[in-house]
């Protein structure tokens, strides 16, 4: 009989003697560069990163890569962020420069670090998940390449995170981003009326939808969709797969903007609708690239420093936000879910 | 082994600066059926403008009830060796520190009985190893075992509870995020491993308010480093900042949401009045030499995070302001197992600890947990007058 | 005449400071027995702590449907004079501006005919005749009339429009409040005499952001008067605040909300940032003198205001930012008719305007409406991913 | 046949000379005292206003003692405020004092201008609506006979407006105002079943309740209140008068503060829950008016200059305020309708 429940490897295993010493003990810490840290412990010693992004869809192969450069350099420790970047922790500063040079030989920039856009979150999309209205891995691929100025150089106001998401779902922390891309759907699923009766739990899926789209058909054992009601979520498709919600017409891209988790200054925000659709276009989702794009050039040109986007939003105002950005205002922009009533502005305050 | 798969749209995200995934699935299509097939089917994905995979069927590993995703090609015709590509999650140690001896053995191992691709890591912060077979499914969670990686969750069940990097290589971790999540996750592995909830449940844990772990936003118990006591203040690095050009009032004193710092130009002096301090901790972040947290340590829990479906993404809300986080952890572990039981006890299928707090009200989400009403519990009090009153509280 | 009625837990309501009710009800005591009794059923609520007035049967005038209140005591063997009790309701002259020899009038009436006594005013405006039988209605009605008062609304109609006091003596009026609450009530006398939507509707109309008739709070249309162009500065009374003491930097430069004015302490003057003002009038209204508002001036129009019930009080919100307002009016009643049509046509019974929204949504709203979506409707956009689609905007 | 529909009087017709001759031309006004206003003219003259509260509730022999005075210090004009102040209009600057004279022998004390208590907006309660569960009028007369020096004296740091509804229906602006008394039931209605089948639309009864705590009981043609949902809102009464809601035992006041209509500075503010439960004290409710004293005063004393009730809680936090004010804070004071989550603290940043 194999053991189960035994539990991921202690992390102390995993942690240099230096990591492990100064365990709790860390002083300070500066900014190098834009992919470079370091963390100067009570006692003095110093330990420095070297972070890179990485796609996050990684080869055996490559890791073992990054495994041999950890033990060229850092005595064979390193980690990976809260957002998939990886950091090589190491203890001899002589080393920063030949581990960088490795790296950008295997085709990897060290950056992320400081007002930069680090690492972009995302999720599976057409690689590996069966709700995704668009892919995850591509888009990201073409927005980083495009933005990658920001990524190795400080020229934000403040630290920016990008992130994808390929379904309403939002798998990651996508609605409090400063940018996010979600997949999204346009039109009511299809009810396959035969296929609904022999694989579905009729009232599980009448209970899933939030909208109240769907009642039981019980003449065909299956369940009828009320068209109006339905704002695509998918989630009667989660239930059930004989309700297939993709339209390779009609799904794209949702963008919102404005969020963040840190509490620092501001509390926590969502982020908020920006733009409800474009398209897709595989394979570099130029109209998706060049809206982000314009989205962090127009925040980078406008903000003060230290203001992330939600917060130069909250300054200038919704008002200015897609005045300045030239998107334009839909009622799509408008709440009109659950908690809607509080985001209208009952107030006669506001800009022209 | 057949010729790779022609990607004329994929080779168009092989250049540019950021890392290319299509190379990195390349590398496996090299030596790997089934990337092969995924490079293909992917291709097609892109032509067409729609996902190729279907629901999965439920497979898994013996004694587990979750850490395996199953996932099925829609075209097993067109990629036979997508037929079946099912994913596992491997619980990933605290922090994502990684030694390379052992990494190198997961690596094998999925060389030999995957796909060899991964993620690292998943969004809730396991390993993934993307894409194997039904029947290698035990083999894989065997081999794991044998050198000492467990599986993460799926389904209903608590999910891969995941902390910031904290103590391990951070000045600012009021509390030791990983010891703690590392015995949470030991201590809860039944739960972990066996769905039996109405949903998922998550755990994140992060050092302070920078919450570098994005807790509030993705976790259902979202727990966060804080202190009681005073900023520290170091004068002389006050002073090396300022003469350094550093922008004190721009960026320190203006930036206090609470205005309560005051700094004095002519003395060069910082002054933070603690009693109105809400420990946002942009003054901290500013000045890292010069600033450092109060000595009286621990963690504010919140609870209800969770993304949109069904009734919008919450973020996790203030249920404790403060909790000692010593060992063995027994105040948070003793708060868990009560909501757990509560929300056992009264959630809907699908509904989240959050959702069914919104549906039947924090009162009874107190009254289970047995935690007082404070104020910090809320943005504001209630604007409507529509509150109950509990039998025992009126006259009868 | 018999005895006033004995009232020892009222009569500690006649001294102190404050003008005593309980007074004005004696008043009428001494000379009219249903004030006489309102006094005795009145101490009895006292006593017991409870009301004594029943739900009104429907009751009411000639060609009118609404306009008056049933109301009968639940103890009228006790208290005869109050076996029909019914409150009138009678429009008020716009402002309420009043010429005593024009008000003489209505109170010689309603001495001849009620029970003497009055609220001047009711909540929503109209002047209230307290106390009258089933069988003087009409009369009262009459009597009104030929002295040229005309009835209020009550039930599910338009109730009488209020507005501040505006042009007729405040500097700050940027539209014609009274003018246009005048227009709006003889225009739509039929929708405020005669019941026949889902629910009460309700006009307010305020000169400014200061909002004297608390119209966001309490108008399903409430309509605010602002303005377009630069706030006018006049530099003189600048600095003659500024020499009389006044704080310029703590009561006007600090709580601007947009941080918009700037103030130089050595010129002593004073410039706004118009481009970033919101209007929302406090500079002006601390330093009256100093500051008025711009020449092009008009109303930001808002919808759905109600009190909390069923689901929650709402203020009204923005639907059309800037509205010039010049007689006749058309834009404004255009805007009207088309948002009762459409709530008449959808409106379940007892669905307030606003709520109807909530419920169907602000797109519906603007489809029927034809207003334009423009962010200043919002204080931000949506935060979650569920928004509508129209047929004609997918791919079919 | 008598004339309908023919609307109210013409606000031109009960407007002196002045006024319209200076309609619309007002210049800028000053405050002489808490009673006092002039209104200077582009053209020079000026508008005296003396404003007195009122009881609201008046007998047509003090209206007319108004009039007299109308008629002999201002050519017989007068107004009444939206807070039912009565406002006398003189153009003799003279007839200022003696007109104060009067009012003060007839029990009246010019006041409400300016930085003060106006007066107090409130409702029907026992002396003419069915669903009350406090008083109005005596509890105004007691609240504003304890309140009486803010209301004469400028001594807060702006303008505070109290108001009361006796019942949840919330009629005036009670929702939105500095201090509000509201009347509140705690027990859910009684069924009087043989009455319900014979006065009342059974599904009307069923749709009023907004918790959805009422169902038809077919057998004996009424319905049943599930007690655990009902949160007394008395609409179910509202619609059938053989739901009675009131129980002298445990009807009583609660009382919400911070709200405010005015978009001057802050937005307007919705009245948030400070007191649940004040039990009901005829005739001169004890409790409630040293709660209200107590609620003014601490703001009186800690809030700054300029700062309405609720700027001054939003400064100091709500934390603060249970703190400074001594109030309990209960699980009542949490939301729990509709609106609620975004009520709740999602951020780690509140002071102790
Ligand atoms: C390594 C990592 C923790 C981990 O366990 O993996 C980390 C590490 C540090 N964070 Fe972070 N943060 C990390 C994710 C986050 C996240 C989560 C996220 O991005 O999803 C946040 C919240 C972001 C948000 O609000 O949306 C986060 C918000 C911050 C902040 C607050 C920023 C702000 O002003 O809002 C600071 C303080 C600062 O930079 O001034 C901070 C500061 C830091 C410091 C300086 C802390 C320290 O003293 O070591 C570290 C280096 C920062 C840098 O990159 O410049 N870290 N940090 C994560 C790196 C992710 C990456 O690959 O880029
Ligand atoms: C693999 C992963 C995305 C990734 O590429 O990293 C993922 C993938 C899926 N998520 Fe997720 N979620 C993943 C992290 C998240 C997160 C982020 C987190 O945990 O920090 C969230 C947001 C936080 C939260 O839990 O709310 C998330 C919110 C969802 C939801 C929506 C839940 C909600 O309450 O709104 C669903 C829908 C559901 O449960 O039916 C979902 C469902 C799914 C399913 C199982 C699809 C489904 O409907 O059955 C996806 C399987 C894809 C596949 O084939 O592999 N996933 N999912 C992440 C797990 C990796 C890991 O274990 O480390
Ligand atoms: C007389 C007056 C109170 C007063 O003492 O001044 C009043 C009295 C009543 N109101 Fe009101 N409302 C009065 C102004 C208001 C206001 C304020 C306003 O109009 O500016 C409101 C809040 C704004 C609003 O309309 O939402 C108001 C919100 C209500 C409500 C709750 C509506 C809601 O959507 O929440 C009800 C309940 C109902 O309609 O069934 C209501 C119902 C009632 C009824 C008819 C009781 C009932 O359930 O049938 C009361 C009759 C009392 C009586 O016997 O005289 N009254 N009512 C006010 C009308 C006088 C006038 O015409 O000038
Ligand atoms: C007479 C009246 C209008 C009417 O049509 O009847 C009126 C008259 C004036 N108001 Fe008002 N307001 C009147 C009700 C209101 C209301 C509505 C209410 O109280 O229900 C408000 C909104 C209150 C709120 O926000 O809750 C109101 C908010 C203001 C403000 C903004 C106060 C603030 O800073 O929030 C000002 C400006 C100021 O005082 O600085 C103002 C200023 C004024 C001025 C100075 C305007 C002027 O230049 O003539 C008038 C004398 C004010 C004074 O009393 O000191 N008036 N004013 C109302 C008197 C009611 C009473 O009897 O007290
Ligand atoms: S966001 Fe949606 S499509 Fe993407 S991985 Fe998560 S569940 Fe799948
Ligand atoms: S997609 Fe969502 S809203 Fe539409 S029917 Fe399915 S569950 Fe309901
Ligand atoms: S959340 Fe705080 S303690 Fe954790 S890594 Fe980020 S800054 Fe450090
Ligand atoms: S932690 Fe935040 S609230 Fe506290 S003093 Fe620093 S900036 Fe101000
Ligand atoms: S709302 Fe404005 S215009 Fe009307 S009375 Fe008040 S200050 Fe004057
Ligand atoms: S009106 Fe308000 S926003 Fe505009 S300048 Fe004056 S204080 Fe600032
Ligand atoms: S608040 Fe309630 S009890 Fe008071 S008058 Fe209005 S409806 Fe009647
Ligand atoms: S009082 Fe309100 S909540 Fe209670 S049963 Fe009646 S309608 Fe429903």
């Amino acid at each position: 009989m194999v053991k189960t429940d035994f539990g991921p490897p202690k992390y102390l295993d995993m942690m240099s003697d230096l990591c492990k010493r100064n365990y709790g003990k860390w002083k300070y810490h500066e900014v190098l560069d834009t992919g470079t840290l370091v963390h100067v412990a009570e006692n003095g010693e110093k330990l420095y990163t070297v972070r890179s992004a990485t796609p996050r869809l990684i080869h055996i192969d490559t890791l073992r890569v990054f495994c041999d450069l950890a033990d060229k350099y850092c005595n064979g420790f390193f980690r990976f962020t809260s957002r998939h970047s990886i950091e090589f922790l190491l203890e001899d500063e002589s080393n920063i420069e030949p581990l960088k040079a490795d790296l950008h030989a295997m085709g990897y920039s060290p950056g992320g670090v400081g007002n930069t856009i680090s690492n972009m979150l995302h999720t599976q999309g057409w690689i590996h998940c069966h709700t995704p209205a668009i892919d995850a891995s591509g888009i990201v691929k073409a927005v980083m390449d495009e933005v990658f100025d920001y990524y190795t150089e400080a020229k934000l106001p403040a630290r920016l995170r990008l992130s994808l998401a390929c379904c309403l779902n939002m798998c990651g922390a996508v609605h409090c981003s400063d940018v996010a891309i979600v997949g999204i759907h346009r039109v009511p699923p299809k009810v396959l009326d035969e296929k609904v009766a022999k694989m579905c739990e009729i009232p599980n899926v009448v209970a899933a939808c939030p909208t109240r789209a769907i009642r039981p058909e019980p003449a065909k054992k299956s369940v009828v969709i009320n068209d109006e009601k339905c704002m695509y979520c998918g989630n009667c498709y989660t239930m059930c797969p004989a309700i297939p919600i993709f339209d390779p017409k009609n799904d794209g891209a949702a963008i919102f903007v404005g969020g963040k988790v840190s509490d620092a200054r501001h509390p926590a925000m969502f982020s908020k609708l920006a733009v409800p659709y474009i398209p897709n276009e595989p394979p570099k989702w130029p109209t998706v690239v060049k809206t982000v794009r314009m989205l962090i050039d127009v925040y980078a040109k406008d903000a003060k420093q230290g203001e992330r986007y939600g917060e130069w939003i909250n300054r200038i105002g919704w008002e200015r936000f897609f005045k300045v950005t030239g998107l334009p205002f839909t009622d799509k922009h408008i709440d009109d879910y659950i908690f809607s009533v509080p985001t209208f502005r009952s107030t006669a305050t506001f800009k022209w | 082994m057949p010729e790779l798969r022609k990607t004329p749209m994929l080779d168009q995200l092989l250049d540019g600066p950021f890392p290319s995934f299509v190379k990195e699935i390349k590398k496996g299509a090299e030596k790997n059926e089934a990337c092969n097939d995924l490079l293909g089917q992917l291709e097609l994905s892109y032509e067409e403008k729609i996902t190729h995979w279907k629901h999965g069927g439920i497979v898994g590993v013996t004694g587990y009830g979750g850490g395996v995703i199953g996932r099925y090609s829609d075209v097993p015709e067109q990629f036979p060796g997508l037929t079946e590509f099912h994913t596992m999650r491997v619980n990933q140690p605290a922090g994502w520190f990684y030694k390379t001896d052992r990494l190198r053995k997961l690596l094998d191992i999925w060389e030999k009985r995957g796909s060899g691709l991964t993620n690292f890591h998943g969004a809730t912060g396991d390993i993934i190893l993307l894409g194997t077979h039904t029947d290698e499914l035990q083999n894989v969670a065997d081999d794991l075992a044998h050198e000492g990686w467990d599986l993460g969750g799926s389904g209903s069940d608590l999910r891969t509870p995941s902390a910031c990097v904290g103590p391990g290589r951070c000045e600012w971790a009021c509390i030791d995020t990983l010891d703690i999540v590392d015995t949470l996750t030991r201590r809860y592995q039944n739960e972990l491993h066996r769905p039996m909830w109405p949903y998922k449940f998550k755990i994140k844990i992060s050092g302070c308010a920078n919450d570098g772990v994005a807790a509030k936003a993705r976790a259902d118990c979202s727990i966060i480093g804080t202190w009681k006591d005073n900023i520290q203040v170091n004068r002389t690095e006050v002073v090396n900042y300022v003469n350094g050009g550093f922008d004190i009032i721009g960026q320190v004193v203006d930036k206090c949401p609470t205005k309560c710092i005051s700094y004095n130009p002519v003395t060069k002096s910082l002054s933070i009045d603690d009693n109105n301090c809400v420990r946002c901790h942009n003054c901290i972040n500013k000045m890292p030499k010069a600033l450092r947290q109060g000595k009286i340590n621990g963690a504010t829990i919140l609870i209800g995070g969770h993304a949109p479906i069904l009734q919008s993404a919450f973020m996790s809300w203030v249920v404790v302001p403060f909790m000692e986080m010593k060992p063995p952890y027994t105040e948070i572990s003793d708060l868990l197992e009560k909501i757990w039981e509560w929300w056992d006890e009264n959630g809907k299928m699908r509904e989240r600890t959050g959702e069914l707090i919104y549906r039947l009200g924090m009162r009874s989400f107190l009254k289970a947990t047995g935690l007082p009403a404070v104020p910090q519990m809320v943005l504001h009090p209630r604007t409507n007058p529509f509150f109950f009153w509990d039998k025992e509280e009126v006259n009868q």
